[in-house]
């Protein structure tokens, strides 16, 4: 707990400090707006639409492969805490636990789902 | 020091929330959202009854690691689902997934 | 009122406030930010319980992994325009209904139980808590099968939610 | 206890007597003294991060055979803090239609998802910062507070440019992430913990004889999440203009920009403590802690002169090489190192060190020779494909 607290205060003090430095630009910088500085950046082309467009699939397919794998990955980390302490029985399972995840792996590279089309 | 019954109404509080949401929002993805509130919650008391109860069984906190598991699961096989629908029938709105209706 | 009933009230007011925002706020994006508020509230909460493995683990999955792929889904299911229409289905007054009357319930069940305003115990000197729950997961006297059926589980949702999402029409 | 052997320690007490002193309560006293102490480390962090932006100007002119800042100070040393006076006044402009809260806070979350990183790295053996248990994992959650403020920055810009800049830095980060927490496995099965100090004090010797392939796979996979070259591909100049912060101006992109060149530091530092000892350096650091502090300060400082020098030798990759490199090579490696590790340290645990010493090396030299020659044999076949089919080619013409 009480280690904790020193985190959380790294947590408000690392917040404090760029709040500040932005905080002091703020106040010391010009504010002179006006509709053309203010526009979208795109190259001196007017923008089209907005910015919000829609996504390739793609980037759902890595994302949910990681989310798979991140979850799974975490969960080994108590099990390589105690493994000097455990014998083979402990090791086999962290392999095959480590082989299911594999397979998953396998399994959307056959499906093509790794390549970006 | 914190009694255990500040964080069952924490949880109770966090779950019904969840309910909420998942009973009125219209988008399925915001129904997505609020299950992981509830999920949330359910994980809060686990972890809050094996802090509150026998420090040296870990079964509290074996099961908040499933519910970890069993959330990235629903949440993968869910937003599948939501993606899937709105490429067939282009919407993410619930009500109007009306198919099964009849 | 000790320092620490201070700090959980903060964060559990944060998280409920919060909380009530993912399921109130009409831009999906929005709602996916407060999550990750309510989430990072409730990894505090974990760290006031002396549970510091799933505090970080909670960080790790659900505000790195599945907040962003809420994100991404978000991105990927948008129509051309901004949400039209009501955030809430015309029903919404019943499901406040049932999500008060459930808090009701849960509230009047728990306060009829005698374990009810427990005070923890202390927590023993030398306690590892990522020792145990090692050992939990890969003795077998433990918990070997659920740790294994966990990750046949997110197999299974790797694979259904792959076939499902992507296969060609 | 004098000043020499625990600088820190004296200070703290000396300053909460005085505080204790003024009739201050003795717990807020504490609190306050620990408030000052971080926020001193974090003063002190910010110069080197000004000071990392003359290094870094300094080495990509002797990379590129220029000469760089050299007007203002001696060797131009006063040149970073004339930027950051720059970017002080500069105007501050936000985007119309951007998403003004969720447009500010990003910067910020990015900047102090690098500040708390030093909250558990181990200085010196008396100055361990907090010796949290969980101290790997805590690095991985601090690194997703920072993907988080890269997609928060990215899509409240209300800018095409930045959105996709922010998707691609995105999905380059959580893929990286991938082989970076499966090599983090291997300290942790050598030093059977994952708290940071217990990694450095069980180093007798340094973990990159026991796993070289290991550190690779790291400072590959530290290089990405970092966004550098040859993974900047999120900047793209020539196509993304700036990638996720075209629309910043002024301090907040100064945030951005001191947040990335901290994060490499950063994890130059990492790279030290997991695979090449952290403060330990031929029992110096017992001698003082000030010799801890100058020892991991440098041993920082190469590994973030190494991944300079990839930055400024390697060309950038395309999206599709890099997603190809990490989920089809870097991953599947990492994964057999880590099963290669777990078997190994089961089977040599009993032998003499000499003995476990060269079964992990040659272990590791085997898994990566044994992948190299998978790729190349994959390699050779994908080139016979392509060249069987040129006879058909020039049959046309």
């Amino acid at each position: 707990m009480n280690e904790w607290l020193y985190i959380g205060l790294f947590f408000i003090v690392g917040l404090i400090i760029p709040v500040g430095a932005i905080g002091v630009a703020w106040i010391l910088g010009p504010k002179k707006p006006n509709p053309i500085k203010q526009s979208t950046y795109e190259c001196g082309i007017e923008p089209v639409g907005e910015g919000w467009v829609q996504f390739k699939a793609q980037y759902y397919i890595f994302a949910l492969v990681f989310l798979v794998f991140d979850v799974e990955t975490v969960f080994l980390f108590p099990w390589a805490v105690k493994l000097g302490q455990l014998g083979m029985f402990a090791v086999v399972e962290g392999i095959v636990f480590i082989l299911v995840l594999i397979a998953g792996l396998v399994y959307t590279w056959r499906k093509g789902m790794l390549e970006w089309v | 020091m914190i009694p255990l019954s500040w964080y069952l109404i924490l949880a109770a509080g966090l779950f019904s929330i969840g309910l909420f949401g998942v009973l009125a929002r219209r988008n399925a993805v915001a129904i997505l959202l609020s299950v992981e509130l509830m999920l949330n919650a359910v994980n809060i008391n686990l972890v809050a009854f094996w802090r509150y109860g026998d420090v040296s069984l870990m079964a509290g906190q074996v099961f908040a690691s499933i519910v970890f598991s069993v959330a990235a699961a629903e949440v993968a096989v869910g937003l599948a689902l939501v993606i899937s629908v709105y490429r067939r029938r282009n919407t993410v709105v619930a009500e109007e997934l009306d198919l099964l209706k009849w | 009122m000790t320092a620490e009933q201070i700090i959980f009230l903060i964060v559990g007011a944060v998280t409920l406030i919060s909380g009530l925002m993912v399921v109130t706020v009409r831009n999906l994006i929005h709602a996916a930010l407060w999550l990750v508020a309510t989430l990072f509230g409730v990894a505090i909460l974990y760290t006031l319980l002396n549970a510091s493995f799933l505090a970080v683990v909670q960080v790790v999955v659900y505000i790195g992994a599945i907040a962003i792929l809420f994100i991404f889904a978000v991105m990927l299911t948008r129509r051309q325009s901004a949400e039209t229409g009501a955030s809430v289905n015309t029903n919404w007054w019943m499901g406040a209904l049932m999500a008060v009357l459930t808090f009701a319930g849960l509230a009047y069940l728990l306060q009829s139980w005698s374990g009810f305003s427990k005070q923890a115990s202390a927590i023993p000197s030398g306690f590892d808590a990522i020792n145990q729950l090692g050992d939990a997961l890969t003795s077998p006297a433990g918990f070997v099968l659920p740790f294994e059926v966990a990750s046949v589980l997110l197999l299974a949702a790797l694979v259904g939610a792959v076939y499902l999402a992507f296969t060609k029409k | 206890m004098n000043f020499w052997n625990d600088p820190l320690k004296v200070a703290a007490d000396w300053l909460t007597g005085i505080l204790v002193g003024w009739g201050m309560n003795d717990v807020f006293a504490h609190v306050l003294v620990v408030f000052v102490g971080i926020f001193v480390l974090i003063l002190i962090l910010m110069v080197i991060d000004i000071l990392l932006v003359w290094i870094e100007r300094k080495v990509v002119a002797r990379f590129q055979d220029r000469i760089g800042p050299n007007r203002l100070g001696p060797f131009g040393l006063i040149q970073p803090f004339a930027d950051i006076i720059k970017l002080l006044i500069k105007e501050d402009t936000t985007p119309d239609g951007a998403d003004k809260v969720v447009y500010n806070l990003a910067p910020m979350l990015s900047m102090m998802s690098v500040l708390i990183l030093w909250a558990v790295v181990p200085l010196a053996p008396v100055m361990l910062g907090v010796d949290l248990n969980t101290g790997l994992l805590f690095v991985i959650a601090a690194g997703s507070i920072g993907t988080l403020s890269i997609i928060m920055a990215g899509w409240s810009s209300n800018n095409k440019f930045s959105t996709i800049g922010a998707f691609r830095q995105v999905a380059m980060m959580i893929s990286f992430e991938v082989p970076m927490l499966a090599v983090m496995l291997i300290p942790t099965i050598f030093a059977g913990s994952m708290g940071m100090n217990a990694i450095i004090q069980s180093q007798d010797i340094w973990f990159f004889w026991l796993s070289p392939l290991a550190a690779l796979i790291f400072l590959i996979a530290a290089i990405a999440e970092l966004g550098r070259s040859p993974f900047d591909l999120s900047e793209g100049e020539s196509e993304l203009v700036a990638g996720f912060n075209v629309e910043y101006s002024g301090m907040k992109f100064g945030m951005f920009y001191a947040g990335e060149l901290l994060h490499a530091f950063t994890f130059g530092g990492f790279w030290g403590i997991l695979f090449f000892g952290g403060y330990r350096f031929f029992g110096l650091e017992q001698v003082s802690p000030i010799f801890g502090i100058l020892i991991i300060l440098t041993k920082a400082l190469i590994g973030y002169w190494v991944i300079m020098w990839v930055k400024y030798t390697m060309m950038r990759i395309r999206i599709d090489q890099m997603l190809a490199f990490n989920w089809k090579f870097l991953t599947p490696v990492a994964f057999a190192l880590v099963m290669v590790t777990a078997l190994m340290n089961a089977l040599l645990r009993g032998a003499d060190s000499w003995l476990y010493i060269t079964g992990m090396f040659l272990s590791n030299v085997i898994v990566g020779w044994v992948s190299l020659e998978i790729v190349r044999s994959i390699g050779k076949k994908e080139r016979e494909k392509v060249e069987g089919l040129k006879p058909i080619a020039e049959a046309h013409h």
